[in-house]
């Protein structure tokens, strides 16, 4: 990455003391780690975003994750960062033996997160908890079934299709349930100031879901699930269910909403939790992989002899990086596994 | 200039510090849990989520001993945080007011007509 | 040598279409149709005289820097000027408060753009991937879109494939169209005329030619013209009916009638003919293959071509897929 | 003070090492600052004449030269081509690279195989480029929106892996930057008496690092959307499209502050230099810098004013106005210091005076696009195509040109000839004012943008701006004539030609290899009486720095700048 120890006296011939060169080091590598947090900023707005837009889907699904492996894997993480704490001081200190030791400590909790976390895949792969298309509905209701109450469904609405793995080329009628639909879809009021199309009210009505907004610099803005319409599909006819005091009749035009049931409870678009879910998982997964190899690479460089009292940087640097991916980590295991 | 032996290799932290943090860190991911079984409603998730931000917060200032750090490293890290805080609430701000007075619940019927890319 | 002479023509602004068209009476602004145009017309104007003034303050000033202080000695230096706080301080709070006017301006003139009267007559707007259709509260579908200009009138906007935008440059009125979703653009046309009407968010490949035009009658002459479209057919034989939904329901973007090939196949001895799909199997084209082809084109799609056809459900009554078979029909010469 | 220029034969970073090898392992900034040059004009020839070629199509409704599918393409590639491979690298990266260390009297910058990787993933995420359009260009308009960026069948993903790669190259320069300003300064340069270039570079590179990763994870949620079918942006999946638009803007706003930032550092040099006075409130102007860069995070919904919500519109339409505050205050800034200056008019001084005239233009039409009502009416039409070509290539793009004419005897020890520069500028000036002025006019009559037929009112505006397009392209051949020969048979350059007193012209042009034999002692960058001109040679010989009470006067507070380098 960064560092300059390429001959036998590490110092860059750029630099004037070994001071300087740790310094810049050390704030480079820190630049790096913001740009770390920006990327995943991308993932938690889209998270934000859309649990706000959807917050049945998220309080739905989320019981098909498993939060003892959650936990587990969080505290493997944590563990290993631990050791790689210890790994950095003992480099610091010169102390290369145990230097490699706390390395391999961390190289093998990084493996276990890593085991853990392709148990979890495959339980979603066999049960076809996928994203997009390749998302199959959940015939049966498997573990506690604390959500399902939640989605008593009053209001006429037909059997709409279910999402069955599409057929490339063939127009996939996905059903979609308006945030408003016939469920007690959980639509709080819309406080927004150009007249509020009042919805009718689920059933916790200013439900306040802030968005998983992790800096305690920003405070947690209050954001009310809008019911905002969702893309519909309806197989022709439309089903004027639930009366609004504002709603105009669906413009007969334009195909109005159903709310599709597949079955039981299950609201629609329940794959774009899976796709989040898997984006940001999959993402944390790869930046685990490139910390795992540059702390092969370093662990390497230790047993060679490279680093001593004087001069560790290298393993300082791989050290932050281990932490901010464990870091990451901190927050997804809350926002994606203990949605209550 | 943070006190060190002036050899660039930065602070050393004491053992016990770390054994320490990895001790609340245990205890507060316990905490993280322990929070779901009990019903807060909608506060849950607030409640998560400061204990999420005080985890990151100790891994921060003492894993990655930013706490015996310059002080320009930490103007780099408060300052991604609050971009992240402005991208995700302008954002949501503009997704939760969408032309409120639309017809609700109605929405055209979509198809995808080509297979995509 | 006629290009030349062609362009040379535009240059001097002289075209042939320039003189009848008036789409641009204004010098640099289009014609004013709607309430709303005159007030954005004077906040266009309000904040280009702002920047006049201060273009013309900097280009003069700088003009006279240049002529006066010229270089006459290598080594002269200019007086060790380093600042002076009032100048700045007054440069810093002008635009300052410059701006914010012009913000309040802006915002004040676009609350009334962005909330529609309760009272607005709503017409829907479909825009798909090159053409409108404008489907009016007596279900007459049209692809131009005719307005009164004694109500204001609300378009319900919505999209079938991407993301378009109606612009309305008389009505300085513009809203993008998104697929999942309604939305609102409102205006209150009081000029009667015929202006253009664009698509102003990039969609495609047929993007530019997805214009159309917004004709503003009074009141009484709307009705009128609304009850003749309405029930055009009836005044139709099939086959003209079946010609007049080609052109007006955007099939024409598609589908030839003088046997000429196009995104999709031409309709000229289309009926009773063998119909090979991509997948292999033939059928031989008849009446409910035109109507199954219509409603959901997707399901049999012809060898060769690709499967673009949006569906037209629930926006061909009974009538018009029967006068749509009969101008088919009528194409193929037996 | 031995010039440097009694040892003519003395080895430069240019010829030091020869071989190609040498070149592409180089860890030299000059050599990687070269290296990029060439890279960046060669994307600018390239996106030039996809410009040319949009601009000849338009010249008459209907087709002229290439049906409808080949234009959008043009015009995609044009955009995409100019913005991520040569405007946002350009002045940083080559200018950059090349001047900032000297500036700063350094070796290097701070991490230079850091910067050496930049250099190779610009190269390689262009080739990503340039591949994509070979097989089947893009054809969505540089902003990639979905759902239209998912549904064509044109090679999306290739472009976007290109862009996400060049997001890195941005990334690691602006790193360099940051950490080399930071921590390289030398003794007695404190943050208030360090070259405005280099506050200009400061605030772009933390754009840069700042806003460059969210492009980064939209171009690969864009890519997991074509390939996976994930659904986050397709409607049809439950997504919803404007959320790669509040994406998208998110970088791309920043980076409009990335393509002028820059250019506004080399305007300040440019203007004190060659007016030989003082640059006028030399705090007001590094603090606007990065005020610009603190407000260029919280107005990218300017671009969405037709699709987003009231609400949001009227908090970004309030919070973009905040950003034209400082430029306001840059260009009263730069006029100052013209006034009772010793102006030369040269080329790179030409460059910065047509630089004051056409981004007044271009920033006083962008509170046009601020209001919300007149952006209602103006959005998505030639107006804005106008306006962004006002600020990015009357902005950026002379300055660039000023900045290459100012350095040019530095980098290459060679002069170019001053009546050509000056035609070339005077053609590329008039050229760019054609083409634009009526784009001004015809957007705001209603032309919309991306039009490959246009109804025939709009008829003799488009024919003007073609003509004025194709007088410019004579000004930038001219221009790349009379370069490449100054670099072969051009007259040899002294180590001070302008008279500057910041520490770059300290050296010998083209310096030598580790740049500095000592490394000089910074001075206030604009204090020119440590240089005198000497009229056998040509050159501003150096005399000496003044005592130090002085050159604390000068930066005009006695002395209590933050003189700790943190």
């Amino acid at each position: 990455m960064s560092d300059h120890g390429d001959h036998p006296d590490y110092l860059g011939h750029h630099y004037d003391t070994p001071e300087q060169q740790f310094d810049s080091g050390k704030f480079g590598m820190w630049l790096f780690l913001a740009t770390e947090i920006l990327l995943f900023a991308g993932l938690f707005c889209a998270y934000a975003v859309y649990r706000s837009n959807h917050p049945e889907i998220f309080h739905y699904s989320e019981q098909f994750l498993d939060r003892k492996l959650g936990g587990i894997n969080t505290v493997v993480l944590i563990t290993s960062s631990f050791t790689m704490a210890m790994a950095v001081r003992a480099a610091q200190l010169g102390k290369n033996g145990a230097t490699a030791m706390f390395l391999v400590l961390t190289i093998l909790g990084g493996f276990g997160f890593m085991g853990i976390k392709k148990v979890e895949y495959e339980h979603k792969w066999k049960h076809g908890l996928l994203w997009g298309n390749k998302y199959q509905d959940q015939e049966h209701h498997d573990g506690h079934d604390g959500h399902g109450g939640e989605h008593g469904d009053e209001g006429a609405h037909d059997d709409g299709h279910s999402l069955n793995l599409g057929i490339p080329g063939v127009t996939m009628a996905h059903a979609a349930d308006g945030a408003g639909g016939g469920s007690a879809g959980d639509h709080g009021e819309d406080a927004s100031q150009a007249g509020a199309a009042a919805g009718d009210g689920g059933d916790h009505g200013a439900a306040t879901h802030a968005a998983g907004e992790h800096s305690d610099a920003g405070g947690h803005s209050d954001m009310s699930a809008s019911d905002k319409s969702a893309p519909i599909m309806v197989d022709g006819e439309e089903i004027p269910h639930t009366t609004h005091e504002t709603g105009a009749a669906a413009p007969e035009g334009l195909a109005g909403a159903d709310d599709k049931h597949a079955d039981d409870g299950a609201p629609a678009y329940v794959h774009i939790f899976f796709g989040i879910y898997f984006l940001m998982t999959g993402l944390h997964g790869l930046h685990v992989i490139a910390g795992l190899i540059a702390i092969a690479w370093v662990l390497v460089r230790t047993l060679k002899g490279h680093f001593s009292a004087e001069y560790s940087t290298p393993v300082d640097l791989v050290g932050l990086y281990w932490h901010i991916v464990d870091l990451v980590w901190i927050y997804l295991f809350p926002l994606l596994y203990l949605i209550s | 200039m943070s006190s060190d032996h002036g050899t660039g290799t930065g602070h050393v932290v004491h053992p016990m510090v770390l054994v320490g943090t990895l001790g609340a860190l245990l205890v507060l991911t316990f905490f993280t849990v322990a929070v779901t079984w009990v019903d807060f409603g909608p506060a849950a998730f607030h409640i998560a989520m400061a204990i999420a931000t005080l985890k990151a917060a100790l891994v921060v200032l003492f894993f990655m001993h930013l706490y015996w750090d310059k002080p320009i490293i930490a103007i780099t890290f408060i300052t991604s945080l609050v971009l992240v805080a402005l991208f995700i609430s302008l954002s949501i701000n503009d997704t939760q007011n969408w032309m409120p007075e639309m017809i609700p619940d109605y929405a055209p019927r979509i198809e995808r007509t080509t297979a995509g890319g | 040598m006629n290009l030349f002479v062609e362009l040379v023509a535009r240059l001097l602004g002289v075209t042939p279409a320039m003189a009848s068209d008036n789409a641009l009476r204004g010098l640099y602004l289009p014609p004013e149709a709607s309430t709303s145009a005159g007030h954005i017309d004077w906040m266009f104007d309000v904040i280009l005289w702002i920047c006049i003034f201060f273009f013309v303050l900097i280009v003069v000033l700088m003009g006279l820097f240049i002529m006066r202080y010229r270089v006459k000695d290598p080594n002269a230096e200019g007086p060790r000027i380093y600042h002076n706080t009032a100048l700045e301080v007054t440069w810093t709070a002008i635009p300052l408060g410059i701006v914010v006017v012009i913000f309040w301006l802006g915002f004040k003139g676009y609350m009334d753009l962005a909330v529609p009267p309760a009272n607005a007559y709503e017409i829907q707007v479909t825009g798909q991937k090159w053409s409108w259709s404008f489907t009016y509260p007596t279900g007459h579908v049209d692809n131009v879109l005719h307005v009164p200009t004694d109500r204001p009138v609300t378009l319900i906007m919505t999209s079938t494939d991407v993301i378009h935008s109606m612009y309305l440059p008389a009505f300085r009125a513009k809203m993008d169209v998104f697929p999942g979703r309604y939305s609102k653009l409102w205006f209150d046309a009081d000029e009667p005329g015929t202006y253009p009407l664009f698509c102003a968010e990039y969609c495609g490949t047929e993007h530019s030619s997805m214009i159309s035009e917004v004709v503003v009658q009074e009141g009484p002459e709307f009705d009128e013209w609304l009850t003749v479209a309405s029930n055009i057919l009836a005044t139709m034989t099939p086959e003209e009916g079946g010609k007049y939904l080609w052109e007006k329901r955007g099939c024409n973007q598609c589908h030839s009638v003088d046997g000429s090939a196009g995104i999709g196949p031409t309709f000229v001895n289309l009926f009773g003919a063998q119909r090979a799909f991509g997948d292999g199997t033939t059928t031989v084209a008849d009446e409910n293959y035109i109507r199954k082809s219509i409603l959901e084109p997707q399901s049999q799609i012809v060898a060769g071509f690709d499967g673009v056809m949006p569906t037209f459900q629930g926006r061909f009554n009974d009538e018009e897929l029967g006068a749509m078979i009969a101008y088919i029909k009528s194409l193929t010469s037996s | 003070m031995s010039s440097a220029t009694d040892h003519a034969e003395e080895s430069n970073y240019l010829n030091a090492k020869p071989g190609l090898m040498s070149w592409l392992t180089t860890l030299d900034h000059k050599r990687i600052g070269v290296m990029y040059l060439i890279s960046i004009l060669t994307a600018f020839f390239i996106a030039g004449m996809l410009a040319m070629l949009v601009r000849t199509e338009l010249l008459t409704p209907g087709r002229t030269i290439v049906d409808p599918d080949t234009y959008n393409q043009f015009f995609t590639l044009h955009g995409a081509i100019m913005v991520f491979m040569f405007i946002i690298p350009g002045i940083p990266a080559a200018l950059g690279n090349f001047v900032l260390p000297l500036m700063l009297g350094a070796k290097d910058v701070a991490f230079p195989r850091l910067n050496l990787m930049s250099w190779y993933l610009w190269v390689f995420g262009g080739v990503f480029a340039v591949v994509s359009m070979v097989t089947g260009a893009v054809d969505t308009g540089w902003t990639f929106y979905t759902p239209y960026s998912t549904d064509t069948s044109t090679s999306v993903i290739n472009m976007t892996l290109g862009v996400f790669i060049l997001g890195f190259a941005s990334i690691f320069t602006g790193i360099n930057f940051v950490v080399t300003i930071h921590k390289l300064r030398p003794a007695g340069m404190t943050w208030w008496r360090m070259p405005l270039m280099l506050w200009g570079l400061y605030a772009t590179a933390i754009i840069q690092v700042l806003a460059t990763p969210v492009i980064g994870i939209t171009m690969l949620l864009l890519i997991a959307e074509r390939t996976l079918g994930v659904g986050i942006f397709d409607p049809a999946l439950g997504g919803d499209p404007l959320l790669y638009q509040h994406f998208f803007w998110f970088y791309s706003h920043p980076a409009v502050y990335i393509m002028i930032l820059p250019a506004m550092g080399v305007i300040s040099e440019l203007i004190s230099v060659h007016s030989r006075k003082t640059i006028f409130g030399y705090q007001a102007i590094a603090l606007s810098s990065v005020a610009i860069a603190a407000f260029s995070f919280i107005v990218w919904g300017h671009h969405m004013f037709t699709a987003m919500s009231p609400m949001a519109n009227m908090v970004f339409s309030a919070l973009t106005f905040s950003v034209s505050i400082p430029s306001a205050v840059k260009t009263f800034n730069w006029l100052a210091t013209l006034y009772r200056g010793h102006i030369r008019l040269n080329t790179p001084m030409l460059y910065a005076l047509s630089f004051l005239f056409l981004f007044g233009i271009g920033g006083l039409t962008g509170l046009f696009l601020g209001t919300l009502a007149v952006d209602v009416h103006l959005h998505d039409t030639y107006f804005v195509v106008a306006h962004f070509h006002y600020v990015m290539f009357g902005g950026t793009v002379i300055a660039f040109l000023g900045g290459l004419h100012h350095w040019w005897p530095k980098m290459f020890g060679r002069m170019y000839n001053e009546g050509l520069a000056k035609l070339a500028c005077f053609l590329i000036f008039i050229g760019f004012n054609i083409t634009f002025m009526s784009q001004f006019i015809m957007g705001s009559l209603g032309m919309p943008r991306r039009y490959y037929d246009y109804i025939d009112a709009y008829g003799s505006y488009h024919v003007w701006s073609s003509i004025g397009a194709y007088i410019m392209a004579v000004g930038f051949f001219l221009t790349a004539g009379y370069l490449i020969h100054s670099l072969i048979a051009g007259k040899k350059a002294v180590e001070n030609p302008w008279g500057a007193a910041t520490l770059e012209w300290r050296t010998a042009s083209p310096p030598i290899e580790h740049n500095f034999h000592e490394t000089p002692d910074a001075n206030y960058p604009y204090d020119y009486s440590v240089n005198r001109f000497n009229p056998d040679t040509g050159n501003y010989d150096h005399i000496g720095a003044p005592a130090q009470e002085d050159d604390d006067r000068a930066v005009g507070f006695h002395g209590h700048g933050l003189e700790s380098t943190t």
